[in-house]
């Protein structure tokens, strides 16, 4: 350690006594705190099937795709939500769009949403505005297999 | 493929020329002057029988004529009216010189009327600032343009198409 | 770039007195000595047009900024390439490139290896002040592999010079003018020449795309593995792009003693036969599929332990598609057994030459001098004959056959030859009349499976490399992407072999490609001193091995 | 009655056990309710509350969840024991409870041993966690296992020493004498209230309790030996954790709290309010219910906290668990234990 004059004092933790010892003071102190919310009776949870919480602003749940003024899916297949993703969840092939405006659109578009973190990344990174996270966050599926949602599911989200 | 050919004069006209250029791709506008005259325009045809005449590669050719805009090509009217778009014209009001013909011949830029008489297009600098505006119509100028010009000029040119067409 | 022994030009790069060959452009010698200037229209492969600008840089030669692509260098020249002015011109310059260039990244399948997307991630502004309305120009085909984006194309004339001046055909043309000009070819008359799919490698935009790999892959998405193209013995280096194990698209790499910056379309698209359904892809027994590979590869081992030492009649029937490595360990097995070696050639096609000096080899296999370098000149020659004899007249006890192929063109006679064997072995692609006169019939691994060496029709060395990595093979299993081509997951010939040999007891264990090719430069006068990471990126010319047709028979 | 249950030894014997048996498994789901809305309050939470009314049915459902619940046995288990353990839990908790005193004179049966019988019926228990932790061929069970058997033995010590603080007071080992000698002295939680903290937080040990339960705890142990047990097996081990938290309440009343006598203030206000004068002087049947309502009030208060404190404080580090016990619980225990002593025998004098 040495004598450095610039040193910081060094921080003791302080002498408890015999008393601060036995923890009595400081379990009873603790008693009293939680006794405190026994009876403040304020409940910050909700009847969750009955009543449901609104989602925050910016909330992200389950993904959506957009629809043009068409009806047709915005998105054109550029793959940068799935560069982007860190989960890879997202998979894309691309074919060529029918439709003489557009060049390219998803074939295949699957999100596995076992995988997803909803980071909201892939929102982040659309050029088109075509995918973007909902406030929905509670579909409950009886396998796996359900969860892995293909573009007919999302654009229907 | 084609059974387009020069005629003797022309072929004569063309060698002669040859021998005034250094090379033979020199010689193309000359050449595509000669295939215009001869072929009433440069459809994909002329194109390829000057390619294949001076030995060069039929884009080429291509090339060349989509660059100027003084050849004739194909699907042009009788009359092909070029405004002049550039600067000192465009000043000068050719914008609204182009609009009247617009309304006028009812086409767009670029398109021909469906009796084939005309065709408008807009075309960069035809070197007649001085007079701006105008247009060209086929090989002739038409100076210090006024909407009323345009109008008697494309009366005066339907008259003569019917003239000429009776002929 | 010419060595006219001219001597050596002092010249200031950004303040620091360099030297440089003289004749070269400011550009080379800049790039020669660090520093990069972005550039469009030039290509070290084609001819100057210095018609993009974006090369701009500030000399003491003149007030106006200098086109460095068309610039020479010269003795007491200053360059500064990243000054205040050379950064506004080309600035200035990016600004008008992107007036008519439309947004469309997010399709464009240049994406991520387009350079106007990186000068303008350099030099381009935030924002465009064009308010006008963009120009639109022509998309459409053509030709059978090429299409076009016209609004895309910032006409720099690559690709018209490359049709010009390297595969001569000239079918590609600027039409029209101003900021009206795209390119196009002349009616009727489509680009499709054998070297077409170079212009899409060498378009700096996204306008020329090539239709088979048309919105197949996004280009940061694929693996890059850096091989030697099989299609022909000419031995182009490319590198090949696998996206989760699947050949998205074969591009050339520069070599400029083989194929410069080039390839042809034979060898760019004739990857698909390495995805084939009718592949083989599991060791069978006649028609009953083995278990495991290790088993059938005990199942060789066993039959060559049966005629190791000479005491049966053995023929090996190779071909030109085994790497040096393969045909060294097919070499050990024939001197163990005594075997006599032969092998086939595929039909031989047309040897093209094109005005830009490339060539494509009319031998359509890689390693026909790799292999005769390894098992003896007349392999595919007399030593053919011999086998196909011995083997018609009978009593031969074990063949094993190399069928590589990567079509199943096997002569008929060979085949019905073949089937006269007692055991017949015979590593084959595909079904055909090799596997089908076989009693075990393992896979053979396709040019884009195997790791090695190749010898090119030079005599040129090269690395072969596989574009499966280990931990791959789950992906075989078919997905979405393979709903109609499959990716085989194969064990090449050189390990079935080595698996062999271990079992005859003739090696210790299986090594490495390069394992192996240690040992065939210890035992091969033709490899002597070489391995394979000593083997350069371009590979290297191998000694004693002449070009084409000069050597031939002088083996001792 | 009395005198009936005088006359008829056997036939009262059994009927005690009976309901011996079923009061505190009666006690057991209503505390587990009781326990899950106190943590919820605790927490600011609102507890079970869809079952039922106010969530009241929650433990019939959750009894009826533990039964369905499929019995697995993993691979490799020492079946015999692994089957004996939760039973080995079980039963002692419920012996012990036998011999307390739960109203005036009520008890299942009262041996001469008194209290030694409970303390050493209970400290079976120990067998049941280890066998457990043992058999389920688990290293987290075996942990949970020796942590408990450690544990428990550690604390048993101070537990005994602290319990003989208060025997000493009274000069037995019979619990209705003890009571009956704080009725006379006051509770011995005044007299001994150095004894009467010793028990209790050995009993908190005993109990495997927060901030004690180092054999379950599950961020380590993965629920400790109870890991591999489901369905009923579980919730033997679970009865048995709960009712001996009933029975070290009881005994802890018992010793401590005046068992079930009340301060004379109090019963002066059950007069004033219920015109009932209670005088433990003789056992009545009206005496007898109000000892009862006195004494499960007081185990209630003392359930209540073990609830409370389980909810309040984090869990020991076992090794501060070990010195806690053996540093300085069996210490003061012995010093309390010879100051007593020394005291009853110069007052004596």
């Amino acid at each position: 350690m040495g004598h450095d004059a610039h040193a910081e004092p060094e921080k003791k933790p302080g002498k408890l006594g015999l008393l601060g010892k036995a923890y009595l003071p400081a379990i009873a102190q603790g008693l009293l705190h939680t006794l405190g919310h026994i009876v403040k009776w304020d409940h910050n949870t909700l009847n969750y099937p009955d009543e449901k919480r609104a989602p925050f602003p910016g909330y992200r749940g389950e993904h959506r795709l957009t629809r043009d003024e068409q009806g047709r899916e915005k998105c054109v297949a550029c793959f940068m939500c799935s560069t982007v993703c860190p989960a890879h969840c997202i998979e894309i092939v691309a074919e060529e769009a029918p439709w003489p405006d557009r060049e390219k659109r998803p074939k295949i578009f699957n999100i596995d949403m076992m995988r997803c973190i909803y980071c909201g990344m892939c929102e982040w990174a659309c050029p088109c505005e075509a995918i973007e996270l909902t406030e929905v966050f509670n579909i409950p599926v009886r396998t796996r297999a359900e969860k892995i949602y293909d573009k007919e599911r999302l654009l229907s989200n | 493929m084609t059974d387009l050919a020069f005629s003797k004069d022309a072929m004569k006209e063309y060698e002669w020329m040859l021998t005034r250029y250094p090379n033979k791709e020199a010689a193309l506008l000359p050449t595509l002057r000669i295939a215009e005259r001869e072929f009433e325009n440069l459809d994909p045809a002329a194109m390829k029988y000057v390619a294949d005449l001076m030995g060069l590669s039929p884009a080429k050719v291509l090339g060349v004529v989509t660059f100027y805009t003084h050849y004739r090509r194909e699907g042009t009217g009788t009359y092909h009216l070029q405004v002049c778009s550039t600067l000192s014209c465009a000043l000068r009001g050719s914008e609204d010189v182009c609009a009247h013909l617009s309304a006028k011949l009812g086409v767009g830029l670029g398109e021909t009327t469906d009796d084939g008489l005309f065709t408008l297009s807009k075309v960069e600098c035809l070197a007649s600032c001085d007079t701006a505006p105008m247009l060209q119509c086929n090989d002739d100028y038409h100076e210090g343009l006024t909407l009323e010009d345009v109008d008697h000029l494309i009366d005066r040119l339907r008259e003569e198409a019917k003239a000429g067409g009776a002929a | 770039m010419s060595d006219s022994g001219a001597g050596m030009v002092s010249w200031v790069l950004n303040g620091d007195p360099v030297e440089s060959p003289a004749g070269m452009t400011i550009l080379e010698a800049a790039k020669a000595h660090g520093a990069e200037l972005p550039h469009f229209c030039y290509h070290p492969g084609l001819s100057i047009a210095g018609n993009c600008r974006i090369c701009l840089v500030e000399t003491n030669r003149s007030p106006k900024p200098a086109i460095s692509c068309s610039e020479r260098i010269s003795d007491g020249l200053e360059v500064q390439t990243h000054s205040e002015k050379a950064v506004e011109a080309r600035e200035g310059v990016m600004e008008f490139q992107l007036i008519n260039h439309p947004l469309d990244c997010p399709v464009c399948d240049k994406a991520g290896e387009c350079t106007l997307q990186d000068y303008s991630f350099d030099h381009g502004p935030d924002e465009s002040r064009f308010v006008e309305k963009k120009n639109i120009r022509h998309t459409k085909d053509l030709g059978p592999t090429i299409k076009i984006w016209g609004n895309r194309c910032i006409v720099c004339t690559r690709c018209i010079r490359f049709c010009d001046e390297i595969s001569g055909t000239g079918e590609l043309c600027v039409v029209a003018r101003g900021d009206r000009s795209v390119v196009d070819v002349f009616p009727g008359i489509p680009i499709d020449n054998p070297l077409a799919g170079n212009v899409v490698d060498i378009c700096p935009v996204g306008a020329l795309i090539s239709k088979d790999f048309m919105f197949q892959s996004r280009v940061w998405n694929n693996e890059h593995t850096e091989t030697v193209c099989g299609g022909c013995a000419r031995g182009c280096n490319v590198t090949v792009e696998t996206n989760e194990g699947f050949v998205k698209r074969l591009m050339p790499r520069e070599n400029t003693d083989v194929n410069d910056w080039w390839m042809c379309d034979f060898g760019r698209y004739g990857w698909r036969y390495a995805h084939d359904d009718r592949r083989v892809s599991v060791p069978r027994r006649g028609a009953e599929a083995v278990e495991t590979e290790l088993e059938a590869h005990r199942d060789l081992g066993e039959l060559v332990r049966g005629a190791w030492g000479g005491s049966k009649k053995v023929a090996i029937v190779v071909d030109p598609f085994l790497t040096c490595e393969e045909a060294h360990l097919v070499g050990r097995v024939a001197a163990g057994t005594g075997a006599t070696v032969g092998g086939w050639l595929p039909p031989s096609g047309d040897e093209l030459t094109f005005p830009g000096k490339f060539k494509i080899s009319g031998e359509k296999c890689p390693n026909r001098r790799g292999v005769e370098a390894v098992l003896g000149q007349e392999v595919f020659g007399s030593q053919a004959k011999a086998v196909e004899s011995m083997l018609n007249s009978g009593g031969v006890d074990l063949v094993i056959v190399f069928a590589g192929f990567p079509n199943a063109d096997c002569p008929d006679a060979l085949a019905s030859a073949v089937g006269k064997a007692t055991a017949r072995v015979a590593f084959t692609l595909f079904d055909g009349a090799w596997s089908e006169a076989a009693d075990l019939v393992l896979p053979s691994a396709s040019v884009f499976e195997k790791e090695g060496t190749y010898v090119n029709e030079d005599g040129r060395l090269q690395r072969v490399r596989s574009k499966d990595r280990p931990g791959d093979a789950q992906l075989a299993q078919p997905g979405l992407h393979s709903a109609s081509i499959s990716s085989p997951w194969v064990t090449s010939e050189l390990v079935a072999l080595q698996r062999a040999l271990v079992h005859v007891g003739d090696a210790e264990r299986s090594l490495s490609a390069a394992g192996v090719f240690r040992q065939l430069a210890d035992s091969n006068e033709h490899f002597k001193g070489q391995s394979h990471r000593g083997i350069p990126a371009t590979g290297v010319p191998l000694g004693g091995l002449a070009p084409a047709g000069v050597g031939e028979g002088s083996e001792s | 009655m009395m005198e009936w249950f005088a006359e008829n030894p056997v036939l009262s014997g059994i009927i005690k056990a009976v309901v011996l048996f079923a009061v505190p498994m009666q006690i057991v789901p209503g505390l587990i309710y009781f326990e899950r809305r106190i943590c919820a309050w605790i927490q600011d939470r609102k507890g079970p509350n869809r079952v039922g009314p106010i969530g009241a049915l929650q433990p019939l459902a959750d009894v009826v969840k533990l039964l369905m619940k499929e019995d697995i046995a993993p691979k490799g288990v020492d079946r015999a024991i692994y089957v004996l353990a939760p039973a080995l839990v079980f039963i002692p908790s419920m012996l012990a409870f036998a011999i307390v005193p739960v109203g005036m004179d009520l008890q299942v049966f009262n041996p001469n041993s008194g209290v030694i019988f409970a303390i050493t019926i209970g400290s079976f228990a120990v067998y049941g966690l280890s066998f457990g932790g043992w058999a389920s061929n688990n290293k987290y069970s075996l942990l949970g296992g020796l942590r408990s058997s450690a544990q428990m033995i550690s604390y048993e010590a101070a537990l005994f020493l602290a319990l003989m603080s208060a025997l000493m007071m009274a000069g037995t080992v019979d619990l209705n004498v003890v009571v009956r000698d704080q009725i006379a002295h006051g509770w011995n939680i005044w007299r001994q209230p150095v004894g009467a903290v010793l028990f209790l937080v050995a009993s908190f040990a005993e109990t495997n309790r927060l901030p004690f339960d180092l054999a379950e705890c599950e961020s380590e142990l993965i629920g400790g030996y109870h890991t591999e047990y489901t369905s009923m097996k579980f919730a033997m081990f679970f009865l048995g954790e709960y009712i001996a938290m009933i029975t070290m309440s009881a005994l802890m009343v018992t010793l401590f709290l005046g068992g079930w006598s009340m301060p004379t203030f109090l019963l002066t206000i059950v007069h004033d309010w219920f015109g009932v004068a209670i005088s433990f002087d003789q056992v009545t049947l009206g005496t007898m219910f109000w000892s009862i309502v006195f004494f499960s009030a007081k185990t209630s208060a003392l359930l209540f906290l073990f609830i409370w404190v389980r909810w309040t404080l984090p869990r020991f580090r076992y090794d501060q668990l070990m010195r806690l016990g053996w540093k300085v619980m069996i210490p003061v225990a012995l010093a309390n234990l010879a100051i007593t002593a020394t005291v009853i025998v110069l007052m004596e004098d």
